[in-house]
């Protein structure tokens, strides 16, 4: 119990949240974290988050998806059991398109949902910041910034914040 | 406020996750095993005969050649089953007053054929020609096992589709020559080229070669 | 002021359900039974238990299939164009537009299944290694339609799941503040332990447009295979470069008139009146006034190409569609789908709920007549021009059909139910960033 | 909730039970989906050949039996037999269903209880005690039309023994007015006999030689013959045909006069020939024309004279014959034991002369097709009918005896042409207590002899004892007794001959009856396979329709499907219409063989009976009649409800067809090496028999499906004809599957279930197909058919399945294969002998049916080929050419009339 828990500072309006971020990143503060019931870009740049990773991992896997579609049509109907259907080539390649097409997007769509989630570490059901007093208005109407600071060094994260401005309360969390 | 859940309830449902993955992919290779097992196709199953013919004796012992009984097996799409006269061409003197061998009087007097189980029963919907198979060198042996050490009929294939499309694909290594067909102790090496494969789609894995 | 807006929308989930949902439930739940019975019949007997004949091998089956399809594809586009636009709608009907695609794919989706021969060897349409060392047949239409409806079911499902994760986070924290323990474990893990990190809501955020993004192709691929599966065939009247157009534009009026009409019935249902407000249903009631009108443009078109200008076997297969046996019908669709719906233009109109509630239903009923008229009269006229026995539904067709329209009710009531009719989210994220808030 | 399963179906599953186990001990068949026969009784399920002989209206056409464990399962034609020449029609196909018919009557009965088959020999033994001392009064013996020798024999020797009994011969469409009217022209009872392979020029009055009757198949084979040498020639011989009722015959003349009575047309023809002693003469527009026709051809004309024209027109017939000095129309002595008239008014007359003590019905069902005779067969003291079926007779009659099938007993019988041939037993007997024919006789003659022995009895009698033996076999192993034709007569007009005065021209409405294409007189209206074949110029199937002209009809106000009072002379029925335009005004025309009221489940009131309406005294016309609306519709069931839009191409003779370029395609085509099936269809050729149709069910165990599912548009017949009627001409054009190189059908398939081969036939792999109907919707031609039920599991596990061709479950598409079981036996014979497949080696079923030869199949790889040979004719076509299908299946096609006489 006694060891370094997270230290929770609680503000009404995002732009609080914000701009108390700022000052703990600019004190130099590395393991911080906001959190709130709408996405506020500015926040997550401060945090220092990109999105692109989702879309590299939903591309590439869009174009595996596609490939593996294609590559499956192409092997299966030209090698493993070549048949005369229609008179048809073997290898009728506008004709396996659209499938390949349509998984492609499948694949992506799946890896954009699945890579969101791998990204951001879900699903975490238990996290300390829960435990913070008040937390659940962060699914309502209230921000949060949270520091993950050294052992010994809680007390200087909790001073920081309090001294932010609209910072209703701060807490330490185990 | 309280935690909603405790810190190990993550480590329960990534387990459960997890579980679940497995589950789905060992089902999958669950029924990928099972259709494929020779249980499935009744590998090795001996169906219950109105006779308990042996042909580890019949065949085995005494040397009968597999054409004495099956005569068509070399020009006709069914081996053939021998006629309850044949039987008793013989058994009119050995076992002749045997209730073991009682269906075959009553196949005699009634003119009715033995109802013999089916063991190597194809579908309605193929067509298998013994004579054509015999002719292109597929040995008794290759299909149906060293029947004459059976003291039971069984399978030793499962004849499903993908069976039949192994030899049909790549016949070759699986022929022998025309007159070892029904040699049971052949060791000679298979005949260099098969007539009838070749072309973008080989006419042996056409679906009308073995459906009608 | 937010907080007391989004507790009206979480209240519905959270509160005991009334009598008027029961009955409404029970009506569905009925008619889901009786979906079972159409089903189980078919099963038992076989595809003679419909009206359908050589040359019309296809009825209630394709007729509904299409049309689910073109209802779910109207209202997820609608969706998802909210979604890329980030339009102040949004907020107000999108969830519930993701929810009715859904809903309305999972009701198209039965059919693939249901109208085969042998529907429990569907599997075979999957290329996974069988014993019979057997393949699909990967040119044919349908093969692309198999990949099509799946991904759009699983496509839709994502775009509805992303969406509904911080919600459901918003929920477990309500649920477990009134003190409903297994609700609020439900809402949890439903929500995956989202704590609303705004490192998780980029990359969430990032990850719903870009489903979104990839969606809005999804959509018109899978409405444009569906329609390749009729213009690639050789029958007179499939066999034109304008079908695929025809379908994805007179789809329109069905999903927008479906969104359109349960809308209307939420805001007067659920009293969401500050949720939907009148903006909200100006721009629905255009907006589907808008595809009607490029309905109406399409069916002229249509008309003159297919009467006037093309070869003699699309001029005859035409001439039947619009005067033949199934004439009536082609006509009604016309009205309903490209005519009717132009009234929404008025805004007294469009903003009645006893009006635009009739108005929408009854486009997407419209647009029924029109997959009707397309799979049934469409097959009047083969290359061979040959003098048949006409088609009609069986009673067991139109169970099956009453059936899914109960599947996708009773869908709807869930979801309005258990989870939040509107983006709560959304909407904090809107008043928060408004001018007036 | 609209559908109940076709009732007839669960009574052929129940019966099918009961037929298995009649055949226990023989071949059970599938015991259910996915398993072969097996342990086959004979040969190791080799199929086995015997050549017999069946009969239609008492003369005999030859056919060979295949069977298969014991059961015959198909029959073809005897190429040796000349009623036959190798075809068969549809009678002769269906014969195997009848065999197997589950509702066949199986049980001796006295008043319709089941007695032991020794209490009837019991009984026949008192009978014949009885009658004895009397010299057989009382005793009337009615027989269908008899040609056998061996019937004729044991007849004649029961007149014999009683003196003082009667024997009458019944056929309710028998030709009484053709032997009256060669009395009348000849002074003698004579059998027309027209070679047609001669004939330059036909007028057929009323007569439908290329319709269903015992001399079609070899009529019909000459007349193809004789065009095919005149499209040769450039000169080709010219059909007119002058009707009252819409015939196969009318259907594919070149000059068809439509007209209610031919008489006043012929006495007008005679007039303009000049013919000498001709009282009353007569004229009529269209004779001028016809009569230089005729003129023009000489000795190479011929008219015929149908056996529903009255006495006058046969003689005038036979007197324009004879003028015209024909040598097409030959003359033979009838081949009946006793010519004499046979019809409804012969058997009345029968009937009601003596007092009737014991009635013996053999063979036939007068009660049924004549409803005006029940009164007077009922309550005699003794009666036995013997039938295949307890229907209408029998349940008049005191006894009941089942009549063993013609390919279950021996027997013998003459053709058209006085051929005889021995009918020998092809298949296990399915009805233990079932008698022939021979087998009463013989037991009322008291003999002990049964079956071979009397047969044998008889051609020893005429043979001799030495070398019989062999010629015993070779009679039978031919399927025909060599040298035994009629000898050819040579009838002189009589000077004084006289076709009698005019008949008075009729009043108002004529009613024409005719015989039912399948059913005739209803005898085959308890045969499936003939109910559902639709009729070749309705389209009907599972019923009947007053056929009306579309003229009187609008006067009428009446459409296809509405229901009428039919009303003749007092009597009245309900039927449907359907305005036909090849019906004349004037007249309507009335099917017999509908309406059965003891037809079993399959044949009971399919349609209605015009037999009630009709008067044995004229049987063929009769007027006035009126058609009265009820207001209510009757369904006619019909499988083409219209004409198709566009009719095939009918060339001037030595027009060609060009042919058609390939389209341009995105993709190379494949090549096909060795060899490549293909089929040619003549239209020229094709006479809408349905030969083939029935032909292909047979071979391909197509299911019958019943009346409800043919009016749901569901019928399953892999070989469709599509009927063009157009004003001045009528083609049929039959449809199997095109077997297009380009399949449009095979690439819309999702699970590679319909493919192509290495010698181009389009396959159905009936366990891959999951039915999704797109095939059968992206099919031009629309040739595929959908098991929409499990009708080949309904319909029970007949005996007379082909083992070679699987049957289908439910929800699976199927469709004319080109008989690809055929080629793979013949592909493995030949491989198995070390050489190729012969040309001509695989013959379709429905190649093998057709009577005029118009179906050509082969490789059409090998130049030399017979059907390389007919596509290389000028005439060759491809159905919708412009969607460049590629089909295997090309038509060749029809060559308009040449000068017939019309422009006068």
């Amino acid at each position: 119990m006694s060891a370094p828990g997270a230290v929770v500072a609680e503000f009404a309006r995002a732009e609080e949240m914000v701009a108390a971020l700022r000052a703990v990143r600019d004190a130099g503060w590395q393991r911080i974290d906001a959190h709130g019931p709408y996405p506020v870009p500015e926040a997550a740049e401060i945090i220092g988050t990109r999105g692109w990773p989702v879309a590299a991992i939903a591309v590439g896997a869009g174009i595996l998806g596609g490939a593996l579609q294609y590559g499956a049509q192409w092997y299966l109907s030209v090698h493993d059991y070549p048949l005369n259907v229609g008179g048809r080539p073997l290898h009728a390649w506008p004709l396996f398109l659209p499938a390949t097409y349509i998984v492609a997007v499948l694949w992506a769509a799946v890896a954009a949902l699945l890579g969101m989630l791998w990204l951001n570490g879900l699903p975490r059901l238990h996290h300390p910041v829960f435990a913070a007093p008040g937390f659940e208005r962060a699914m309502e109407d209230r921000f949060f910034v949270s520091i993950l600071p050294a052992a010994g060094e809680a007390s200087r994260a909790e001073a920081l914040l309090r001294a932010q401005p609209g910072a209703l309360r701060v807490e330490r969390v185990p | 406020m309280p935690q909603h859940f405790t810190p190990r309830a993550d480590g329960r449902l990534r387990l459960a996750l997890l579980l679940g993955l497995a589950a789905l992919i060992g089902a999958a290779l669950l029924a990928f095993v099972m259709v494929r097992s020779d249980h499935a196709w009744a590998v090795g199953r001996p169906a219950p005969q109105p006779i308990p013919f042996s042909h580890a004796l019949h065949a085995g012992g005494l040397g009968l050649d597999c054409r004495y009984c099956h005569a068509g097996v070399e020009r006709a799409a069914e081996a053939g089953m021998p006629s309850a006269s044949l039987c008793l061409g013989c058994h009119g003197d050995v076992w002749a007053g045997a209730t073991a061998l009682a269906p075959l009087r009553d196949s005699l007097a009634l003119g009715a054929p033995i109802p013999w189980s089916s063991v190597h029963r194809l579908p309605d919907h193929t067509r298998f020609h013994h004579g054509a198979h015999i002719a292109a060198g597929a040995a008794c042996e290759t299909c149906h096992g060293r029947v004459w050490e059976m003291p039971q009929t069984i399978k030793v294939r499962p004849m499903s589709m993908g069976w039949c499309l192994d030899c049909h694909r790549e016949p070759e290594p699986r022929l022998r020559p025309v007159e070892a067909v029904f040699d049971r102790d052949w060791q000679g090496r298979p005949p260099p080229a098969n007539p009838h494969a070749g072309g973008a789609v080989s006419p042996l894995t056409q679906c009308s070669t073995c459906h009608r | 002021m937010s907080r007391a807006d989004a507790r009206t929308i979480s209240g519905v989930p959270l509160a005991r359900f009334g009598l008027a949902w029961w009955l409404a439930f029970g009506a569905a739940a009925g008619g889901v039974v009786l979906l079972g019975v159409a089903i189980a019949v078919l099963l038992w007997r076989g595809t003679g238990v419909w009206g359908t004949n050589i040359p019309y091998v296809w009825g209630f089956d394709l007729i509904n299939y299409v049309w689910w399809i073109g209802v779910a594809n109207a209202a997820s586009l609608f969706a998802v164009i909210l979604v890329l636009r980030r339009h102040g709608l949004r907020t107000a009907v999108n969830r519930f537009a993701e929810a009715a695609a859904l809903a309305a794919v999972v009701a198209a989706a039965l059919y693939p299944i249901l109208h085969l021969g042998r529907p429990w060897l569907f599997h075979w349409v999957f290329p996974y290694p069988a014993t019979t060392q057997f393949w699909p047949q990967f040119r044919s239409t349908l093969i692309w339609d198999f990949w099509g409806i799946t991904s759009h079911v699983l496509v839709t499902g994502l775009f509805w799941t992303i969406g509904l994760i911080p919600d459901l986070a918003t929920m477990r924290e309500r649920a477990a503040a009134r003190g409903r323990r297994v609700l609020a474990l439900a809402y949890g893990i439903g929500a995956l332990g989202w704590r609303g990190s705004m490192a998780h809501w980029a990359r969430h955020q990032l990850a719903y447009r870009l489903v979104a993004a990839l969606l809005l192709p999804l959509l018109l691929a899978a409405q444009t295979v569906v329609a390749l599966e009729f213009a690639t065939t050789v029958m007179p009247d499939w066999h034109q470069a304008r079908l695929p157009l025809h379908v994805v534009v007179t789809g329109l009026p069905s999903g927008l008139g479906v969104v359109l009409a349960l809308a209307a019935l939420l805001r007067e249902g659920l009293g969401l009146h500050r949720e939907i407000d009148d903006g909200d249903m100006r721009l629905l009631s255009r907006l589907t006034a808008a595809a009607a009108t490029a309905c109406l443009w399409i069916y002229a078109e249509e008309l003159l190409f297919g009467l006037v200008l093309e070869g003699p076997e699309t001029r005859a297969a035409m001439a039947i569609r619009a005067f033949g046996t199934y004439a009536a019908i082609y006509w009604a669709a016309v009205v309903l789908t490209a005519l009717l719906p132009l009234l929404l233009w008025s805004d007294r109109i469009g903003l009645g709920a006893w009006t635009a509630v009739p108005i929408g239903l009854l486009a997407a009923a419209g647009v029924w007549l029109d997959r009707f008229s397309l799979v049934v009269a469409g097959a009047e006229r083969s290359n061979l021009p040959l003098p048949r026995p006409p088609y009609g539904p069986s009673g067991w067709e139109w169970g099956l059909f009453l059936g899914t329209i109960a599947l996708f009710a009773l869908l709807m009531l869930v979801f309005a139910r258990l989870v939040p009719v509107v983006s709560m989210y959304e909407m904090r994220h809107e008043e928060a960033e408004s001018p007036a808030a | 909730m609209t559908d109940t399963p076709p009732d007839r179906r669960e009574v052929l599953r129940l019966a099918a039970a009961s037929l298995a186990l009649a055949a226990a001990g023989c071949d059970s068949g599938p015991d259910e989906f996915g398993h072969p026969l097996h342990g086959a009784a004979e040969g190791g399920g080799e199929a086995a050949s015997f050549a017999t002989v069946l009969e239609l209206g008492g003369l005999g056409r030859g056919v060979l039996v295949r069977r298969r464990g014991g059961h015959a399962i198909k029959l073809e034609g005897n190429p040796d037999h000349p009623a036959s020449l190798g075809a068969t029609d549809v009678f002769a196909e269906a014969a195997v269903l009848s065999l197997h018919d589950p509702a066949r009557s199986r049980r001796v009965r006295e008043g319709g209880r089941p007695r032991p088959p020794a209490a009837l020999d019991a009984a026949l033994a008192s009978v014949r005690a009885e009658l004895l001392p009397r010299g057989g009064a009382g005793l009337l013996l009615v027989t269908g039309p008899i040609a056998s020798p061996t019937t004729a024999r044991l007849i004649r020797a029961v007149l014999q023994d009683f003196p003082a009994a009667r024997w009458q011969q019944h056929d309710p469409l028998a030709d009484d007015a053709g032997l009256e009217g060669a009395t009348r022209a000849f002074g003698q009872p004579v059998a027309t006999l027209p070679d047609f392979a001669l004939a330059r020029c036909v007028l057929a009055l009323g007569a439908d030689p290329l319709g269903p009757g015992p001399a079609q198949l070899r009529l019909a084979r000459d007349w193809s013959h004789a065009r095919a040498e005149g499209r040769d020639r450039g000169d080709l011989p010219v059909l007119m045909v002058a009707e009252a009722t819409p015939t196969l015959t009318g259907a594919r003349a070149d000059r068809r006069l439509a007209m209610r009575e031919v008489e006043p047309f012929t006495r007008a023809i005679a007039t303009a020939l000049r013919v000498p002693g001709l009282a009353d003469t007569g004229t009529h527009p269209e004779a001028a024309p016809v009569a230089k026709a005729l003129l023009r051809a000489g000795e190479a004309a011929v008219v015929l004279a149908g056996p529903s024209q009255p006495v006058a027109v046969q003689a005038l017939a036979h007197a324009i014959n004879a003028t015209l000095g024909s040598t097409v129309m030959r003359h033979v002595e009838p081949p009946f034991a006793r010519p004499g008239p046979m019809g409804d008014s012969a058997l009345a007359a029968a009937l009601a002369a003596g007092a009737v003590t014991h009635l013996l019905v053999l063979g036939v069902n007068p009660a049924g097709t004549a409803p005006a005779l029940r009164g007077t067969m009922a309550q005699r003291p003794f009666s036995l009918h013997l039938g295949a079926h307890v229907d209408e007779t029998a349940h008049l009659c005191r006894w009941h005896a089942p009549l063993a099938h013609e390919l279950e007993g021996w027997g013998d019988t003459r053709a058209f042409d006085g051929t005889a041939a021995i009918r020998q037993p092809a298949t296990t007997p399915l009805v233990p207590e079932a008698r022939g024919l021979d087998d009463v006789l013989a037991a009322l003659l008291g003999l002990a002899e049964r079956g071979e022995a009397l047969v044998r009895a008889t051609w020893q009698a005429s043979w001799g004892e030495a070398g019989f033996e062999p010629r015993w076999r070779a009679a039978l192993e031919a399927g025909v007794v060599e040298g035994t034709e009629s000898p050819a007569l040579r009838p002189a007009l009589r000077a004084d001959w006289d076709p009698g005065p005019p008949a008075p021209p009729p009043s108002g409405l004529l009613a024409i009856f005719a015989p039912d294409p399948h059913l005739l007189d209803g005898r085959f209206a308890e045969n499936a396979w003939l109910q559902e074949l639709p009729r070749p110029l309705t389209k009907t199937a599972w019923g009947n329709a007053v056929l009306v002209a579309p003229a009187d009809a609008a006067a009428l106000g009446l459409t296809a499907g509405d229901e009428v009072l039919v009303e003749l002379a007092g009597r009245s029925l309900k039927a449907p219409v359907l305005p036909l335009p090849a019906q004349p005004s004037g007249c309507v025309t009335l099917p017999l063989g509908g309406g059965r009221e003891a037809g079993g489940e399959v044949g009971t009131a399919r349609g209605f009976d015009a037999a009630l309406l009709r008067d044995p005294a004229s049987p063929w016309a009769a007027g006035p009649v009126t058609l009265r609306r009820t207001g209510q519709r009757a369904a006619i069931i019909a499988t083409q409800t219209g004409m198709p839009a566009d009719p095939p191409p009918v060339l001037a003779p030595g027009e060609s067809i060009p042919p058609r370029a390939p389209g341009p395609s995105l993709y190379p085509g494949w090549t096909y090496e060795g060899q490549a099936w293909g089929m040619a269809i003549d239209l020229d050729s094709c006479i809408g028999c349905n030969a083939c149709a029935i032909a292909c069910q047979a071979e391909n165990n197509t299911p019958v499906v019943g009346p409800q599912e043919v009016a749901r548009g569901r019928e399953m017949h892999w070989l469709r004809i599509d009927l063009h009627q157009a004003e001045d001409h009528t083609i049929f054009q039959p449809v199997p599957c095109m077997h297009c190189e380009k399949a449009p059908c095979e690439v819309v398939c999702p699970v590679n279930a319909t493919v192509h081969d290495d010698q181009g036939l389009n396959l159905m792999v009936y366990p891959r197909c999951i039915g999704t109907r797109t095939c059968s919707n992206n099919c031009p031609y629309k040739v595929r058919r959908f098991n929409w039920f499990d009708y080949a599991r309904s319909e029970g596990g007949l005996a007379l399945r082909n083992p070679d061709v699987p049957v289908r479950p439910r929800g699976v598409i199927e469709k004319c294969t080109y008989c690809q079981h055929r080629i793979a036996t013949a592909r493995t014979q030949a491989r198995l002998e070390g050489r190729p497949v012969r040309d001509g080696e695989v013959e379709t079923a429905c190649q093998r049916a057709c009577p005029t030869q118009a179906i050509t199949f082969g490789d059409v790889n090998d130049p030399a080929s017979a059907v390389s040979r007919a596509k290389e004719e000028g005439r060759n076509y491809a159905l919708l050419g412009e969607l460049d299908t590629r089909p295997r299946t090309t038509y060749l096609a029809r060559i308009a009339p040449g000068d017939t006489g019309s422009a006068g």
